[in-house]
């Protein structure tokens, strides 16, 4: 079953196009991958789900969560669904819970709000605060962002988005800030949380080899675009499109040391730049005429038109 | 939280005594001879005036006088003024309860007209900020006498709404007589301060962690409130921290206006009059209680922020 | 603190920007454009409406209004530019020398601007001109010294924030001096900072001195001064003869405002990032 | 040729770095990496002089210097790639031409000197930083993290760079990073810290392979890479 | 243009007050007095004030004449010799009775140098004053004085309470100290700044002169529109000296009248520098000639006033026997009311000057002497002068008078003047003897010295003014002060009350006591 589903979504702030035509169906239960680098729209697409696009976006296409629009959700039918269904965790967890108040301020607010009482209200952040690993949690609801370390304000933050029970939670790009170790346990809460609650997952990384990791299928984005969907279990293998095979293989690790890496010339691109054709054409080492003229449509897997070639 | 209270008091005290030095030191290089405003009116003689200089210690050496007016002061008495003869304390105390509620009055509307318009300006969508924009722009730029005498004219002399001056007895009727100086007076300030509140407001609603409290479906009114304007606050509390500290030396214009006996005529009058023991005492009151008041805002906003109590914290 | 700039509405910006070239033009040709003597006084004609002769009319000494207004605009900008540009590079030069050298040399310095912040700047512009004698300078040179503690604050705090950033730290790396540093790099940086304060400084400053001449202790008269000008003509204004203080208000407001638009704009422009 | 003993910095009784100690050849390049706030900028900034040691030596012979993580505040906004290199070449008494040669030597077009960073791209300005880093010819080049911040594929283009550039320079680094493919790909030793102390150093190869400290072996085990199932700490043994 | 005057009558007396009112407000444009000690009352808000609580020994007429006041005869027995006699039955507040000695007291305090008090000049040339009986005091002169008994109607002759006053010490008169005298109005408070209040004497020794109002505030409205604006919306209920600038709005309004009437108040520029072109009799005759007065009078004082040949005023002889004989020589000055530019320049050019530059003064704040320095600036111009305005701090500008530090710069200032009580030696002497205070110029005239020194000792009150029309003869043309223009006095009464007297006398007389219901 379907819980989201991006139909053509068009995104354009002030009249420059972010996003351009995704498509992309998420199944209850499932987790989708969103990669690509800065500026591919990954963040976009995921916001679009909760409407918290910047002033002066328009849209274009439709999401549907659960079936219904969200597009076309009136303001009570928007809250209900931001703060009971779907859940955003961010990137900067110091961005993201307001400084001046208190954890605990930040974890109950939305419960308060929905009229649950102070102390049950503490009572079950301080549950869900042990249940991604913090300890000591009485005391940390007193505390105050600046006191706690990146990597214990990213729990507190999936601590925050679970405790609603949410079907469907969006990290958008939830461990960048974070290091190695701690981006580890980070996706293992969430990846733990998500085989306990049958929660539906999207997943915004850079990094592939993350997202193959905690996810069961993997968008890979570029300007605006997404170009390849594929299992993530065969991403090595599967990969078919030049960009997805250029990010495999300019990472240090894709090489032996001392070998050069593959590199990609050029600079990524975006929405706004992207040439008329595919929108790789221009660094793509395979590019013919057709790619910088014809825009080549998503099959199935891919947006290339020398998919049956590679 | 203690030890930034008590490290903002010590900031306060050597504020305070090095501005004495300050006031004492560019009064005593004023120009000007208070032995023969203590002399009277008349050609005073040579020896008439020794002798004043000898009883009010003006020969001695700058420490010296400089110590006499400050043990004075410790000990509550700042002399008595070079031209009405009357006890410093006494033209102070009788001004003081005018200014201080003339203050606090203008603080108010300062405050809730300020911050209300400002909130507005950044809320409102754009027709509303450009009102306000344009609004606010010929309040800054509007002299606070050339707001009195509109005010007068319009709400005295016309509506006859409110008195022309004077500072009433008796708390409504001082109210009603100050309504037209506390106008004055904030204009400007209200401006300034809605300003600052609508860049505020302006770059809290941009701030990530707005974004994720609408993300997480709390309602528009809790996401203002609790987020927008209880992060823009220390900075706003902060402006008009000063603004207010500021407002009892800026009521000058304005008391001079509406005829009110205040402590900022009183600085002007003696200022003109050469009354340099009343231009002591009232600016170091005055610029004690400005860093008085800064302190205290200094104090609420760190209890609002507590990360502004750290050490080393701007 | 964010730096207050008027939020202008971009399209005006060329608007405002003829403005200001009309008032630097008008003070700079003021003896050649201006139609009468500004001192030029004719008592039996005070007071005189609008006409041809007199577009704005006349004042209480029968002067005309147009000229005076023309000539004033000489001494309402020098006053307060002088103002900004000594407040200005006082505050700026403390700042980044405090931001700088850090330590106890910044402790200090923002006692000492503290102290002085404490000084209301109108008071202070009040108190020193009663005590030292009125006229142009004393104002000046008192509201200059108020205004230095205001912009030094925020200009300490965009040099601390300046002085922290990687490519000030990278020039250290590479061995260039203090001096170099601050000079060529930290002050070009901060100088659209700058120019924003001094806009809005200037603005502060016209009203300031407008309020001095208010109490007797600024410019003297008969000098056309706009501050001046609303002054001597607010007794006239319940007589029923408002022109004098309405055109020069008017004239202040509309300078200010736009002068602010175009040093913020400008500061945007060369500067990338004011804040 | 840099020898860092027994390192100690405190900042108001916080100890950021303890007892470090390390060395780079001439010619070497030597890994830093470690968890957040583990003290490896400290050192960087130690070693280039930003910050003085609370105790410790740092004995460097030739000159150092250093390329830092955020491309977009380390280049001055006001100054042109050009202005910004000649600039230094002046200040060390080399020939301007030589700036037509670091433009090539970081792999950036010529035409882009008048341009200022602004118009610039990250991976374009990280390559600038590292221009005006090798324009003093330092025998040291200290990078913190200075690919971090950059898209997988400009961040190729860098290392590439960064290994062409050792090649003709012979300059050492000291390379500060998170991404222990990076390590493997640019390195020869590695040292792993922290909480402010060395936990375990030497060849890239030993450590990353066979990691004695058991903060090195988690570090290891927490790089994503076919196969790698995220486990939490607490159900770690 | 629109400010062309209408028709202005002058008034000696507004219409008599009908019955008691029960509060008066009343403005004081001057500010808040510094102390209302009669020897430290020296301007016009604590004269307004202080006159209503400490009488005199003689009144004031409004035609500014003398009669009996708490004397019932001041009598000149020889040229130095004068006897005071004293009403019986006069109580001060308390209800203690005047006594010779209170008035000896009151009158010696001006003598006292510690006091400094501003009448110490009145009391210049006297050798005594002692208690000749009950009600008698005698005050015997070095030299003759015939300014000193017109005198006794001003704030010189004010008597307080002995006893009170030497236990106040320092803080007599001053808002904390308070006062005792015998006036028709007692001091019942003074609020810093704000407001005095005058509570009335129901105890007053002259039934026929009990005050009509049970009380009277006076409060502080420096700020020209601020007085005006509370003047016509009736919250302040009258004022001495309402604004020239005021003129066409207050006689528009419906809330009072503004009443006219004769004033001893001149403007005028003087001469201040001892050396330069200010001190040459034709520059200062050829300023003179350059301003027209007709318009002076028109455009500064908005019609308000005349144009005067001398400084001393003819208001002030009215009530002297020797009216003709003052009144003649006035008209045989010469009249420069005209301007002649060409005789001006012909002097200017005659009398080529050192160097062209002048500086005028004028105390900051006051609009009309600042419209007066304007003018003059103009003139000067036109006769190919440059004159400086400077506009001084009230207290600078006073001590300009005693202090020839601070008139250091100044050639001229423009200012204004007055006299509180009547006698046509009021001024003259001060101001064009050789080293009296206010001959700045060092003006000297042996002639004019003569026969202004026999002015003052001449017992004959015709003989004396004889005298001095031929020393103005020879003064008044050489302009050390330059007269532009007499003002009248400017009243303004809320229709509510009545009974002011319009004449300048106020000054110097208990008037608020006349001030009633209309
Ligand atoms: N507030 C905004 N206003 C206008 N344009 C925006 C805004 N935020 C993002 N964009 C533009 O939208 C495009 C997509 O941005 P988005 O944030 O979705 O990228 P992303 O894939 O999330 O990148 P990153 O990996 O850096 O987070 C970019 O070209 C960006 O310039
Ligand atoms: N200027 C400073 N003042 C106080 N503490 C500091 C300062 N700089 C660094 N620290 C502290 O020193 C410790 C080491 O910081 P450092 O920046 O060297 O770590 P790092 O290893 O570079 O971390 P990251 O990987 O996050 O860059 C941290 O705990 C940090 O909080
Ligand atoms: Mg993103
Ligand atoms: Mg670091
Ligand atoms: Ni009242």
């Amino acid at each position: 079953m379907t819980l989201l589903q991006f139909d053509r979504l068009t995104v354009a702030v002030s009249g420059r196009p972010v996003l351009r035509r995704v498509t992309l169906d998420v199944a209850a239960g499932e987790a989708v991958g969103l990669v690509g680098e800065s500026g591919s729209g990954k963040s976009m697409t995921v916001r679009s789900v909760m409407r918290l696009l910047p002033a002066g976006a328009t849209v274009g296409g439709t999401v549907r969560f659960d079936g219904a629009d969200v597009g076309a959700l009136d303001a009570a039918g928007l809250r209900r669904m931001r703060s009971r269904d779907v859940a955003m965790v961010f990137q900067d967890p110091r961005a993201v819970v307001n400084p001046v108040r208190t954890v605990g301020d930040f974890l109950t607010e939305v419960l308060r709000d929905q009229g649950t009482g102070r102390s049950e209200a503490t009572r079950r952040a301080a549950a869900a605060l042990s249940e991604v690993g913090v300890g000591d949690a009485m005391r940390r609801l007193q505390q105050r962002p600046y006191e706690l370390s990146g990597g214990l304000l990213q729990r507190v933050v999936i601590a925050a988005a679970l405790l609603t029970g949410p079907r469907l939670i969006l990290a958008d790009e939830p461990t960048t800030a974070l290091d190695t170790t701690t981006q580890e346990e980070v996706v293992a809460i969430l990846a733990e949380q998500r085989r306990l609650r049958g929660t539906t997952l999207m997943f915004i990384t850079h990094d592939l080899e993350l997202a193959a990791a905690v996810c069961d299928r993997i968008a890979v984005m570029y300007a605006g675009e997404i170009v390849e969907i594929l299992p993530a279990a065969r991403l090595h293998s599967d990969a078919r499109h030049p960009y997805t095979r250029a990010l495999l293989g300019s990472r240090p690790g894709a090489v032996a040391p001392g070998e050069r890496l593959r590199t990609v010339p050029g600079v990524p691109q975006s929405a706004l730049t992207a040439p008329p054709g595919c929108v790789f054409a221009d660094r793509c080492p395979h590019a013919e005429a057709r790619c910088r003229d014809v825009r080549p449509v998503f099959t199935g897997s891919a947006a290339c038109h020398l998919l049956e070639v590679l | 939280m203690t030890g930034f209270v008590l490290r903002r008091l010590a900031g306060v005290v050597t504020t305070v005594a090095v501005a004495s030095v300050v006031i004492f030191g560019a009064l005593y290089l004023a120009p000007g001879d208070p032995a023969s405003l203590l002399a009277g009116g008349n050609q005073p003689d040579p020896a008439a005036l020794a002798a004043i200089r000898e009883r009010h210690h003006l020969d001695d050496p700058f420490p010296v006088q400089y110590w006499h007016w400050l043990s004075g002061l410790l000990s509550g008495d700042p002399g008595v003024s070079l031209v009405l003869r009357e006890p410093v304390t006494a033209l102070i105390g009788a001004r003081i309860g005018t200014t201080l509620l003339l203050v606090a009055y203008a603080a108010v509307l300062i405050l809730t007209l300020g911050v209300a318009t400002g909130v507005l300006a950044a809320v409102g969508g754009r027709r509303v900020d450009r009102a306000l924009t344009v609004l606010t722009t010929v309040l800054m730029a509007a002299p606070a006498f050339v707001a009195a005498i509109l005010l007068i004219w319009l709400f005295a002399t016309t509506l006859s709404w409110f008195p022309v001056f004077g500072s009433g007895t008796g708390f409504a009727d001082r109210i009603h007589h100050l309504t037209l100086p506390a106008l004055a007076l904030s204009g400007g300030y209200v401006a300034y301060v809605s300003r600052i509140t609508r860049s505020e407001v302006r770059a809290e609603l941009a701030a990530d962690h707005v974004a994720a409290a609408r993300g997480r479906g709390l309602p528009r009114w809790t996401v203002l409130r609790r987020h927008v304007l209880r992060n823009a606050a220390p900075p706003i509390v902060a402006v008009s921290g000063v603004t207010v500290a500021g407002l009892f030396a800026a009521t000058a214009v304005a008391e001079q206006a509406f005829g009110v006996a205040g402590l900022g005529s009183l600085l002007v009058q003696s200022a003109a009059r050469q009354d340099l023991i009343v231009v002591q005492a009232l600016s170091l009151l005055l610029v004690t209680v400005f860093v008085v008041v800064n302190m205290l805002v200094d104090v609420l906003n760190a209890t609002l922020d507590p990360r502004l109590a750290k050490e080393g914290a701007p | 603190m964010t730096a207050l700039a008027i939020p202008v509405v971009r399209r005006a910006v060329p608007f405002a920007a003829v403005i200001c070239l009309l008032v630097v033009l008008t003070a700079i040709l003021a003896p050649w454009i201006a139609p009468y003597d500004p001192n030029a006084i004719d008592p039996l004609n005070a007071y005189a409406p609008f006409s041809a002769a007199h577009p704005l009319g006349t004042d209480d000494l029968g002067r005309d209004l147009l000229s005076r207004l023309i000539h004033g605009s000489r001494t309402s900008l020098a006053g307060p530019l002088i103002v900004v540009v000594a407040a200005g590079t006082i505050g700026a030069t403390l700042a980044i020398t405090a931001a700088w050298f850090g330590g106890w040399f910044d402790a200090l310095m923002s006692r000492a601007l503290d102290v002085l912040f404490a000084f209301p700047g109108l008071v202070l512009a009040i108190t020193v001109a009663a005590l030292f004698g009125s006229g142009f300078i004393t104002p000046v040179v008192a509201l200059s010294v108020a205004f230095v503690p205001v912009i030094a604050r925020v200009m300490r705090a965009a040099a601390l924030r300046e002085r922290n950033l990687p490519y000030i730290e990278a020039l250290r790396v590479q061995g260039f001096g203090a001096w170099r540093i601050c000079l060529r790099h930290l002050v070009p940086n901060l100088a659209p900072l700058l120019m924003v304060q001094a806009a809005i400084g200037f603005g502060y400053a016209m009203i300031d001195l407008a309020s001095i001449s208010f109490l007797g202790l600024g410019l003297q008269p008969p000098a056309a001064d706009w501050g001046l000008m609303i002054a001597n003509g607010q007794p006239s204004i319940l007589a029923g003869f408002p022109q004098q203080s309405v055109t020069a208000a008017v004239a202040v407001v509309i300078t200010v405002v736009a002068f602010t638009a175009v040093a913020e704009r400008l500061a945007t422009r060369f500067g990338g990032d004011v804040r | 040729m840099l020898d860092v003993r027994d390192l100690r910095k405190e900042y108001r009784g916080a100890i950021a770095v303890d007892g470090v100690s390390f060395a780079v050849p001439a010619g070497g390049s030597l890994a830093v990496v470690g968890e957040s706030g583990s003290g490896k900028t400290t050192c960087a900034r130690i070693v280039t002089g930003l910050e003085k040691a609370t105790s410790g030596t740092v004995t460097l012979h030739g000159s150092v210097q250093m390329v830092f993580q955020d491309p977009y505040q380390s280049l001055d906004r006001r100054q042109t790639v050009r202005g910004c290199l000649a600039e230094v070449l002046a200040h060390h008494g080399r020939d301007r031409s030589r700036l037509g040669e670091l433009l090539d030597l970081v792999g950036l077009d010529r035409r882009l000197g008048d341009a200022l960073p602004r118009q610039l791209s990250g991976g374009q300005r990280q390559r600038v930083a590292i221009a005006r880093a090798l324009a003093a010819e330092p025998q040291l080049l200290v990078l913190d993290e200075a690919v971090a911040a950059l898209d997988v594929s400009i961040q190729a283009q860098i290392l590439n760079l960064l290994v062409d550039a050792r090649a003709a320079t012979g300059v050492a680094y000291l390379f500060i990073t998170h991404d222990l493919s990076v390590v493997r790909h640019v390195c020869t030793d590695v040292v792993v810290m922290s909480r402010g102390r060395v936990v375990e150093s030497g060849p890239v190869e030993r450590v990353l392979h066979e990691p004695e400290h058991g903060y090195t072996r988690r570090l290891v085990a927490s790089v994503p890479r076919p196969g790698w199932v995220p486990r939490r700490a607490v159900n770690r043994d | 243009g629109p400010a062309a005057a209408t028709t202005i009558t002058l008034v000696e007396t507004t219409p008599a007050a009908t019955g008691d009112v029960a509060t008066v407000t009343w403005a004081l444009p001057s500010g808040e007095p510094a102390s209302l000690d009669p020897a430290r009352t020296g301007d016009y808000s604590a004269n307004t004030v202080g006159t209503n609580l400490c009488e005199s020994l003689l009144r004031l007429e409004t035609d500014f004449s003398t009669s009996p006041g708490l004397a019932s005869g001041i009598v000149q027995k020889d040229p130095v010799t004068v006897v005071i006699t004293l009403r019986d039955g006069v109580t001060f507040w308390d209800g203690s009775a005047l006594t010779a000695d209170d008035v000896v007291y009151s009158l010696s305090r001006h003598r006292d140098p510690e006091l400094a008090s501003y009448a110490a000049h009145v009391f210049a040339n006297v050798a005594a004053i002692e208690a000749t009986g009950a009600l008698e005091v005698t005050v015997r002169f070095r030299k003759p004085d015939m300014q000193f008994v017109p005198d006794m109607a001003g704030v010189p002759g004010a008597i307080v309470q002995k006893a009170f006053t030497s236990k106040a010490g320092p803080a007599f008169g001053t808002a904390t100290g308070g006062l005792m005298c015998t006036g028709p109005f007692k001091l019942a408070g003074w609020r810093n700044g704000a407001r005095i209040t005058l509570e009335r004497n129901d105890s007053y020794w002259d039934a026929a002169r009990r005050a009509k109002a049970a009380r009277f505030d006076f409060v502080f409205l420096t700020d020209h529109s601020t007085l005006t604006s509370a003047l016509l919306a009736g919250e302040v209920d009258g004022v001495y000296g309402a604004p020239v600038g005021s003129i066409a709005a207050l006689r528009r309004s419906g809330t009072g009248t503004l009443y006219f009437g004769p004033s001893t108040e001149t403007f005028s520029l003087g001469a201040v520098a001892a050396d330069g072109p200010a001190a040459d009799p034709r520059i200062r005759q050829a300023l003179d000639l350059a301003i027209d007065k007709t318009s002076y009078v028109a455009g500064v004082l908005k019609g308000a006033g005349e144009p005067l040949r001398t400084f001393t005023p003819p208001l002030s002889w009215q009530g002297s026997p020797a009216k003709a004989v003052y009144d003649a020589g006035y008209a045989a000055l010469p009249d420069t009311s005209k301007a002649d530019l060409e005789a001006a320049k012909k002097l200017v050019t005659a009398a080529a000057p050192s160097r062209t530059d002048l500086v005028i003064a004028t105390p900051a704040g006051d609009q009309s002497l600042l419209q007066t320095a304007t003018i003059a600036q103009d003139a000067a111009r036109q006769i190919g002068l440059t004159m400086t305005v400077r506009q001084l701090q009230p207290a600078e500008f006073a001590g300009l008078f005693y202090d020839p530090a601070l008139r250091q710069g100044i050639d001229f200032i423009a200012t204004t003047g007055y006299l509180e009580v009547p006698g046509a030696l009021y001024y003259a002497p001060g101001f064009v003897l050789e080293g009296a205070p206010f001959n700045w110029t060092n003006y000297g005239d042996a002639g004019v010295t003569a026969n202004l020194v026999g002015a003052v000792s001449e017992t004959d009150p015709a003989k004396s003014a004889e005298r001095f029309v031929a020393a103005q003869a020879v003064f008044g043309p050489a302009k050390l002060q330059i007269t532009l223009a007499g003002s009248y006095n400017r009243l303004f009464l809320n229709k509510r009350i009545t009974g002011a007297p319009a004449s300048f006398s106020y000054i110097s007389s208990s008037w608020a006591a006349l001030v009633g219901a209309a």
